[in-house]
């Protein structure tokens, strides 16, 4: 087989995984926290695309210089994004909490497709072409068949972003704070963890790294339409659930096995079954293992 | 110090505590003790705020706290250690005590009641980097204790320390908590199945049936009254 | 009852101000500024600046006081419903019950001819909904299995005939029956993998499902013929007669009517049997369930199976009525859509779901300046009706069961347990 | 006589925990036989094991519901125990809390009815019969327990005792040879106890139904059971009649700690 081939589509998985891991990790964050499958969580990404796409374009008409207005339209994707998910949580899931799970997984699908259709009418439901943006970077010159600046962009990006929720997690109060909520909600308040708040953060922290994923993956391709937030949101689920939901370095290698999946599936197999390709895998992931590749197994205690 | 005054607790539809009232006076250890299920402990999460009363009043230090969030429940100085120790499993023995001083910020502070846990329960010092679902059940009770010790707390509220425990270590927790009431002047309320234990270490008890008060007196005229005996004492 | 008047005090205006001026600058990209790529130039619409300021003001009033109003309700609370009242009027009133049944049997009978075939066509449309609800509230309603891939076997029936006509020719009455079956056939097929996967888990893996067959109804051309679809599928035959279109329109109502009648009528039985009660326990609790000696994979699989028997039954109607069928019908919308049919009626009532479907379908049919808004006001109806009324418009009042007492207690001693 | 309930070297662990160690077990036709420990002993895992919930590691179940062959059980689903003959109530009530008391009832006589989907929807005459025979047995059965007024209640609605009664009621539906309490008296006041006390007793002497139980309450251990198995830390510590259990020094010591109490 083609060896060339084969690395472009491993890199190419690697960046749709990168993409995947963005929007996962604030999926995998909020199932952690209040075990509810967020499901208009792409929508937040796709928000966030939304509003970077409207300020690059403004801001473009006025001449500046692109990776300025790059810098700035990201910046007010993400505060953007984190103000519509804190609301969201407010509105649709905080009145929800304690009740049944299904009532909150009806709640979410429903802010879906408010959202959804919110940019569709407010906007429009045409594709919209992404400024372009990122120069191309000359030290890529030689590998530029493989990585283009923007998909390097998304690596690097990813990259960081990992690091520090990994740092975060990890290292602070507020991290600890969250993996305890999300270990045991009712212990946390008896030490006076207030759950509203952590519940708040965990929402920021997804709404904000699913923004900047919608920022750089709709540079990446160049447009963007009110859907995109659907089909990449339930992707990102399921990459989150292969990895084991809840557990962060599972949201990520989730992402990345996905992100093969689909890559060699479409690049060996035929590009028409792509969505197929991240069903089918997740159906035999959850009947093989159904606490995902890293997840805890579920003890249902009588 | 903590004064409950008639508090009536709801479960659904379902009523847990009827007319609850108990007083707390600063420095005493109080216990509570009543057969599974009587209501023992939706008496503590109604304190702590987790399910706030219906109606009645509880009052901390002159602060009415019927109705106050857990969290600054807890940052008045009253810290549960609740049924069956609930130790963040995933979390190391030192991030588990880190969760017990999480409304503090006093670093140095900290770090001496780090040390003191530790030299309250060395085994645990041994065991810091470990997870706290890998301990044995004594030791999570232990933990759990510490934990919560982390919040520099002025009223401890103990839920069934004792339960699961080989003997000799429920010995060695009664002790400590008997050390930590005249050490560090923590008042203490203590809920127990175990009424010989529980009575033992008191100053004074109440008994709960069925969501009510029933008997409420000094530990030492509770362990002689017969009724109590034969009921709780299996003598 | 709290005093709405409260709402309108000073301080809490303040805060629906403050809530509303969160609105207008956090809907302010989105609503205000609008960019045209082709031209370059952005287009400022400050008036729905104003609108959602004034709007989010008052809502936000609103949802406060109806969040205080579900706060205040106690779960023990004996108000009399709307639906209560009438409920009992209608039992103390069998006459009047009877009365109201036949005018409404005549309507149904009368409709075609007395309202446009447009109008007949909408409300057949509606009909196929309630059957589709009904099918779908089997699983969810009755088996609280939350399925978001039912589109799937709707997709089944429907190309079900379209197929099977198109190659050999087979009729509508013939492919009635088979386009059920199949469906069936792929419900059990379903739910044997996905068993042991509870709630959300369940749920996204029905989702798979579904898109799953959409996307090999798209692409797997020389089986399906992609996303151009099937035309020309011909109108259901009554005996061999050629219809006009009118008349055709006029007999799937009826043929609908039928099986909305048919399908009420096995639900309604199937909900109090012996089976149908086992569903609920199961819903209730599966571990108790399972304790009682009721087999929790026999009545998951039986679920899945009768469900989607309804959806394939719906399917051939479907596509006998549109003529034409393509991918696109049968979105993962599309599951959400009878989801919402269930959901909104009233999980697990059978009269909740016919209300649910006509109030899905009819209304925004008829309230056509709102049509664009359609799918925008479904979202917000969900979110809206899980945070206020969880149980749909209609709560579920089960079959009371009668019983006479024994004469003697001796005898019941004898007959007892044992 | 042949036990109707016999475990040999019944082990349950949970990865590397030892949760039920080596239990010998048995209870003979008609018995009441008390299962006591302080919580956490592992007498509900061992319920558990018991009754379907978990697959124990090693060991034998062995059952005779007819009091005559023996059967090993162990591995089978909780719907075929329940067919077998066991039936069981939960530490934690799991009603159908949305179905009403006879409703509840009914779906413990679900094994004994046989009309499937065909039934549901033609209704013959068989069904008909079937289900009227179900509501007046599940009348009576909610007769016994003395719950008949609570009839078309929804289970959650009810009393808390009533409630524990009622899963009793339901589990007695299953016509079962052996019924597993867990620990029916949690949460009872002494009212309410001494009644279940009858209820019981009742049980074992008119329905013949052998009784095993898991129970806090001495003095309902104490009072109605034939034989004390006592438990702690997994393992079987102590057996007896009450008398031999009350003076056992390992049982004072599990009780009530190395005391002079």
């Amino acid at each position: 087989m083609d060896l060339l081939y084969f690395f472009e589509l491993f890199v190419g998985g690697m960046i749709r995984g990168s993409i995947y891991a963005l929007i996962a990790l604030g999926y995998t964050m909020v199932y952690g926290i209040i075990k509810l499958i967020n499901f208009a969580h792409g929508e937040i990404y796709m928000i966030g695309a939304f509003t970077a796409l409207i300020f690059a374009s403004v801001l473009s008409f006025t001449g500046m210089n692109p990776i300025l207005i790059f810098i700035i339209a990201s910046i007010l994707a993400i505060s953007f994004s984190v103000g519509y998910g804190v609301t969201m949580e407010k509105i649709a899931y905080k009145p929800l909490r304690g009740s049944q799970r299904l009532s909150a997984l009806i709640s979410a699908i429903g802010m879906s497709m408010f959202l959804q259709n919110y940019v569709l009418l407010a906007q429009t439901s045409d594709f919209l072409p992404f400024p372009e943006l990122v120069p191309d970077f000359k030290f890529l010159e030689p590998i530029k068949y493989l990585i283009s600046s923007t998909s390097f962009l998304i690596l690097i990006t990813t990259a960081i972003v990992m690091i520090f929720l990994t740092y975060l997690i990890k290292f602070t109060r507020t991290g600890k704070a969250m993996r305890a909520t999300s270990q045991d909600a009712r212990m946390a308040q008896l030490l006076g963890i207030n759950i509203s708040k952590i519940i708040t953060i965990t929402f920021v922290i997804g709404s904000a790294t699913a923004a900047l994923g919608g920022v750089l993956i709709s540079t990446h391709i160049g447009q963007l339409n009110f859907y995109i937030g659907f089909i990449a949101g339930i992707k990102a689920f399921v990459a989150a659930v292969l990895g084991g939901i809840g557990s962060i370095p599972g949201a990520v290698l989730g992402s990345f096995v996905l992100g093969w999946t689909e890559s060699f599936g479409t690049g060996y197999i035929s590009s028409d079954y792509e969505d197929v390709f991240a069903f089918l895998f997740l159906i035999i992931i959850l009947i093989f293992r159904p606490s995902g590749i890293l997840g805890r197994p579920e003890n249902n205690k009588v | 110090m903590l004064k409950i005054e008639n508090i009536q607790t709801f479960y659904g539809n379902i009523q847990a505590l009827q007319d609850v009232s108990i007083e707390i006076n600063d420095g005493e250890i109080i216990t509570l003790i009543g057969a599974n299920g009587a209501g023992k402990s939706t008496t503590l999460m109604s304190i702590s705020g987790l399910e706030p009363a219906r109606h009645g009043k509880i009052i901390f230090e002159g602060q009415d706290i019927t109705h106050m969030d857990p969290d600054r429940i807890v940052q008045l100085g009253i810290i549960q250690v609740p049924e069956g120790r609930r130790i963040f499993p995933f979390l190391t023995v030192n991030e588990n005590l880190d969760m017990g001083a999480f409304l503090r910020n006093d670093k140095d502070g900290i770090k001496k009641d780090i040390e003191y846990v530790y030299s309250l329960f060395p085994l645990l010092k041994e065991r810091r980097n470990q997870q706290g679902g890998t301990l044995s059940g004594g030791e999570q009770q232990m933990l759990a204790i510490s934990r919560a010790l982390m919040g520099k707390p002025k009223l401890l509220l103990l839920d069934e320390p004792s339960l699961g425990l080989a003997p000799i270590i429920v010995q060695q927790i009664m002790a400590i908590i008997k050390k930590i009431n005249i050490e560090q002047k923590t008042t203490i309320f203590l809920v127990e199945q175990n009424a010989n234990l529980a009575l033992k270490l008191a100053d004074r008890g109440y008994v709960m049936e069925t969501g009510r008060i029933t008997l409420s007196d000094t530990a030492k005229n509770l362990r002689e009254n017969d009724d109590v005996r034969k009921a709780y004492l299996g003598i | 009852m709290l005093d709405i008047l409260k709402y309108f005090s000073l301080k809490e205006m303040k805060k629906s101000l403050i809530i509303s001026l969160w609105f207008m600058i956090l809907t302010f990209p989105i609503m205000v500024i609008k960019v045209n790529t082709i031209e370059n130039t952005v287009i400022w619409r400050w008036g729905s600046l104003a609108g959602m300021g004034i709007g989010s003001f008052f809502l936000a009033t609103l949802w406060r006081y109806l969040l205080d109003r579900k706060k205040m309700q106690s779960p023990l609370s004996s108000k009399k419903t709307l639906q209560k009242r009438v409920m009992e009027w209608s039992d103390a009133n069998p006459r009047a019950k009877q009365g109201a049944l036949i005018a409404l049997g005549i309507f149904i009978v009368a409709f075609p001819f007395i309202t446009s075939m447009y109008q007949t066509s909408i409300m057949t449309t509606a009909l196929m909904y309630i059957v589709l609800g009904l099918g779908l509230n089997i699983v969810v309603g009755l088996g609280g299995l939350l399925h978001l891939g039912y589109a799937a076997f709707y997709a089944v029936g429907a190309y079900t005939y379209a197929l099977l006509n198109y190659h050999f020719g087979i009729s509508f009455w013939i492919c009635l029956p088979l386009g059920a079956g199949l469906a069936t056939i792929m419900g059990v097929l379903l739910a044997i993998p996905v068993l042991r996967l509870r709630g959300d888990y369940l749920a996204i893996v029905t989702l798979g499902f579904g898109e799953v067959i959409r996307i090999v109804l798209e692409n797997w051309n020389e089986f399906s013929f992609g996303p151009s679809g099937v035309a020309n599928i011909p109108r259901p035959g009554f005996f061999g007669m050629d219809m006009k279109l009118q008349a055709a329109t006029i007999y799937i109502y009826f043929i609908m009517i039928a099986m909305v009648l048919f399908t009420i009528f096995v639900v309604r039985r199937l909900e109090n049997s012996r089976t149908g009660r086992a569903w609920i326990a199961m819903r209730e609790d599966e571990i108790a369930s399972e304790a009682m000696g009721i087999d929790i994979t026999k009545s998951k699989v039986t679920t899945f199976a009768l469900g989607a028997f309804w959806a394939g039954m719906v399917g051939v109607i479907f596509a006998a009525k549109t003529t034409f069928i393509n991918p696109a019908s049968f979105t993962l919308w599309e599951s959400v859509m009878i989801l919402c049919v269930v959901v909104i009626g009233g999980m697990g009532s059978i009269f909740g779901v016919v209300i649910g479907a006509l109030i899905l379908i009819l209304l925004p049919e008829y309230l056509r300046a709102f049509s664009e808004y359609r799918m925008l006001m479904f979202g917000a109806i969900l979110v809206i009706m899980m945070v206020f009324r969880p149980g749909g418009i209609i709560s579920n009042i089960r079959k009371i069961y009668k019983f006479e007492p024994k004469p003697s207690p001796a005898d019941a001693g004898k007959e007892g347990v044992k | 006589m042949t036990p109707i309930l016999e475990t040999k070297n019944l082990t349950m662990e949970f990865g590397g925990l030892t949760a039920v160690g080596k239990m010998n077990f048995h209870v003979n036709p008609g018995e009441i036989v008390a299962l006591i420990g302080p919580n956490g002993a592992g007498k509900t895992t061992f319920f558990n094991c018991v009754t379907g919930v978990y697959k124990p590691t090693s060991g034998d179940i062995l059952i005779s519901p007819n009091g005559k062959t023996q059967q090993r059980i162990n591995g089978l689903k909780p719907n075929k125990v329940t067919e077998k003959g066991l039936a069981r109530t939960f530490q934690n009530i799991r009603l159908f809390a949305n179905m009403t008391v006879l409703e509840n009832v009914m779906i413990g006589r679900h094994t004994k009815l046989k009309s499937g989907l065909m039934g549901a929807i033609f209704r013959p005459r068989s069904t008909l019969e079937e289900e009227q025979k179900v509501v007046q047995d599940s009348y009576e059965i909610l007769i016994e327990v003395g719950l008949e007024q609570y009839v078309n209640e929804l289970a959650k609605n009810l009393p808390y005792g009533a409630q524990r009664r009622l899963e009793i009621a339901r589990a007695m539906a299953t016509e079962p040879a052996l019924l597993l309490l867990d620990e029916p008296a949690a949460g009872m006041n002494p009212q309410e106890t001494k009644e279940l006390d009858e209820t019981i007793i009742k049980i074992r002497d008119v329905n013949k139904i052998s009784i095993l139980l898991i129970e806090h309450d001495m003095s309902l251990v104490m009072s109605i059971s034939e034989r004390i198995f006592v438990m702690d830390y997994g393992k079987l510590i102590a057996k007896g009649t009450p008398d031999e259990i009350k003076k056992d020094p390992e049982v004072i010591k599990a009780y009530l700690g190395d005391d002079d109490a």
